[in-house]
């Protein structure tokens, strides 16, 4: 993972997972994956979006924060006094209804156009690299009003065509999503170890929209397969302030995820 | 086979193990998230076929032997997502050769799964996916409690369990306990599927550990940590098998190998007891 | 306007009266078997459309006012089965706008209901049925508790509530009893849907009778034997509405009108409480 | 509904039931219907097949008698100790995924094939008479293994051809139930107020199999509306046995079905 040059009092993921919990907004269906993710939407909840619902693929959805430390959402701290359990049917169901706000991948191998890939590196007939799979990634990508992605920013994983698209991001470009029968959806942004992309509605392209602190536009190009394109009203990723770092802390307290 | 169809929680893997133990050969495996279960069958040479969505270990990331035997050719592979898995047995549960889906388009899952098609709806015209029915042979399912006729209670996250096991010739449960009928049938919406289509039932406490078990035991996240390095060699994975599969020969066996500290730290510390309902007349 | 989605039990009547006090027109009801509401709903002018698979007296046969409305044309009809109506329903539920079926091929169901199209299965080419799937405006149920936001319990047979709840767009819950979102969070496997998609709940104790409340009271089998005999002419219906319905101002109205003696012989006199499990961690 | 002529300690109804039980194994699976078929499925429960399960479209799942007479199987009493409280998607999903062995259904008009009519008398474009419709008759007729018919035998019932199919038998004869696709089953007998009809294999037609005490082949064919087809075995159907009888009382005890 590309590591922070300079800095400070917080971890590159504990800013990620600052950025991801303020992609939510107050009252939205959140369908809240593993590692980052569920810390970023425990943090949200905690912070600007105490209305926010959590749905998770296991079968659950909570509207509040654990009552202790979680590692994963199957952890049993996450279902006590939960609002419902249920089949992973009827979750996966309000996904696909169009319930279901935003929702939170992550990656392998992204491509411009946010496609991703967590199945095959190297093509799926002789693979170089096999990786876990979609898991629920997919129908997220293709089924959830928008989602984010967050992953590790390197060369390698920021590649001009994926190997393999586990997780639809916008295909080949403007009207693919349609085209190709997806009901809604596709990727608002990616959080990277580095900086915040986004897309621009005209190609559907990801444009760099903010650096995190210390971070060069040169050094994300760098670490990008492609040639890179930088929003005009460039920013930088505002750090993590304490009370985050302290939430964070408070939900992955041996920073086994953001450690 | 169907199992980990709880997801997370109440993995078989007592039964997992007994497969192991067993050298059962040429199974192929369907789960949505199986955890590490998936993996530690392929690393026992069990498996020669998974239909699931995703195959590692969930706090970790990689499964090992899993990648090896794909990267190897070793192992054919239906690549699902969690949504398609879970249509493709509810389709068996309901008696459908196929289910429709709006996910996966415009993935490559269907460039290697072929129970995945293109299909425009009947009525509007617009572009779906048809995934395939699963009936699996047999579903192993871990659940808090089972008479012996094979009437069983779950609670918790239930994942594609009840799906799963509508959509399975035949049902094996195994159950943290073996309680009375009246236990059971004092609240039949929380029975997981209709017991005259269970085959066999197996008193197995403990038997979903390492996975949590909802009103039993936490997760014991330490053995998937400690998993993933035993699992990155074959060689660490051979000393795995013999200590955790080989050499336990009862399920005493493998409470001793836990060990009572072990096993008091993942007990329940803080109690939540259902209000009850009545169901009288 | 889903409504009556227990089948026999939990049927909003109480929910279903004021919309016929409040004069509502031009619904369309959507309900399997919808037991006498519907030929109520429909006697009392409030209907112009209905997608069920039965509309009648369960007890008695004929549903008197659904027969006229129909013989005379002035209902547009839409016939389905139970397995269709309930399929189109987890459509909706699940966000796909059909689902196959093997039911009604060869019936004459596909001539009365438009919703109905013949589909060979994308793998094996078999025959089968597609049913299109029905997003009822607002599904209204009756269940035994709810919070204040809309989390609610449901035991018993639960028929098509699950699914005909999330396949509307609105939900409105009516509950015997109005209780503290501890005793739902107690027991989250028997939430009913999800509070978030639940826009109004209502305290409606004996908001179900006639049908039967697991929980709180028994089926009024008088009340259907009566019902038949009420609804037979437009005079005698007129009187029931007036009585039953226009005049019950109040859910005391509509208990005095009962009486206490009525009331008590309905209520459970043999009890059966659910054995509780642990939720903790 | 033709009267039994002569006669005696039982009424039709109960004649009914008890042929209605006798068609059931033991350690069957049984989609129970209402009214008549409910009555006769406890009393085979009672009797000869103690191990028979029974399955009901509200969702309901019971291998025993309810503890309180019923009058429909909504009652709670029918509740009360089940095996199993599910979906009617559940128990729909075992009828149609070949779960069930055999099934009960009324019907109000009735083809020699033994194709039924539950909705329109006249034709749906300008019915005469409108009547509930399937309910879940169509899917019995469609996906059990086989069905059992039970209905009043008289001739406007008792048709050349149904006036509309709500749930059908074996449509036009030999080979229609596969060419239309329906994967399995077809009726196995129809049990009117007058005999027991079987169907035929090589042609798919109903053939009078017994007549009931004191009915004879002429008044069955005077109410029926095509010529008669009658086994060269013809019997008479077994009356119920008192303790049938006993049976049948106790779990109707106010004649609501069988007075």
């Amino acid at each position: 993972m590309a590591q922070l040059k300079r800095m400070p009092a917080y971890t590159p993921a504990q800013l990620m997972v600052a950025a991801a919990a303020r992609e939510i907004a107050d009252g939205e269906v959140v369908f809240v994956g593993m590692r980052l993710p569920l810390l970023g939407f425990l943090l949200a909840k905690s912070a600007h979006a105490p209305d926010a619902v959590g749905v998770y693929e296991l079968g659950v959805v909570r509207d509040d924060v654990a009552p202790e430390a979680i590692l994963t959402m199957g952890d049993l701290p996450n279902l006590y006094r939960s609002l419902w359990l249920a089949d992973t049917a009827d979750v996966m169901g309000l996904l696909q209804n169009g319930s279901v706000d935003v929702s939170f991948i992550g990656g392998a191998q992204i491509d411009r156009f946010g496609n991703l890939n967590t199945s095959y590196i190297g093509g799926a007939t002789a693979p170089e690299t096999r990786l876990p799979g979609s898991g629920g990634a997919c129908d997220l990508a293709c089924l959830a009003r928008r989602h984010i992605i967050i992953m590790a920013h390197e060369r390698r994983r920021f590649v001009p065509r994926v190997d393999y698209i586990t997780s639809p991001g916008y295909g080949n470009g403007p009207g693919w999503r349609r085209a190709v029968g997806l009901p809604r959806g596709g990727p608002a942004a990616v959080i990277t170890t580095l900086g915040i992309f986004r897309f621009e509605q005209s190609t559907c392209e990801m444009v760099l929209a903010s650096v995190h602190p210390g971070v060069t536009v040169d050094e994300v190009q760098a670490n990008t397969g492609w040639p890179l394109r930088v929003s005009s009203g460039i920013e930088q990723t505002p750090a993590p302030a304490l009370q985050e770092l302290d939430a964070i802390t408070r939900f992955d307290p041996q920073g086994y995820w953001t450690g | 086979m169907a199992a980990g169809l709880g997801l997370e929680a109440l993995i078989p893997f007592a039964a997992g193990h007994e497969i192991m133990r067993q050298r059962k050969r040429g199974l192929t495996l369907i789960g949505p998230i199986s955890d590490m279960l998936f993996d530690q069958l392929i690393g026992a040479g069990c498996v020669s076929g998974v239909r699931a969505a995703w195959v590692g270990n969930v706090i970790t990331g990689s499964g090992y032997h899993f990648r090896r035997a794909v990267e190897s050719g070793r192992l054919h592979l239906e690549d699902h997502s969690n949504l398609t898995l879970a249509m493709a047995l509810k389709a068996a549960a309901l008696g459908v050769p196929f289910l429709p889906v709006r996910s996966a388009l415009g993935s490559d899952l269907f460039t290697t799964n072929s129970a995945l098609k293109p299909l425009n709806c009947p009525f509007s015209g617009e572009a779906l996916a048809a995934v395939a029915a699963i009936r699996p042979d047999v579903a192993i399912i871990h659940v808090q409690r089972a008479d012996e006729y094979g009437n069983a209670h779950a609670w918790g996250n239930l994942g594609v369990v009840r799906d799963g096991c509508l959509a399975s010739r035949q049902v094996i449960i195994t159950a943290e306990q073996i309680v009375s009928t009246a236990t059971i049938t004092s609240d039949p919406n929380r029975v997981i599927t209709p017991g005259f289509r269970v085959s066999a039932v197996v008193h197995a406490p403990w038997g979903g550990h390492p996975s949590p078990v909802p009103g039993h035991y936490n997760r014991d996240h330490q053995a998937f940590i400690d998993y993933s390095e035993e699992s990155k060699t074959v060689t660490a994975f051979a000393r795995w098998l013999q200590r955790w599969v080989n050499d336990v020969r009862t399920p005493e066996d493998y409470r001793n190998l836990l060990g009572r500290e072990r096993m008091e730290a993942l007990r329940l510390k803080n109690h939540l007891c259902s209000e009850p309902v009545d169901y009288g007349y």
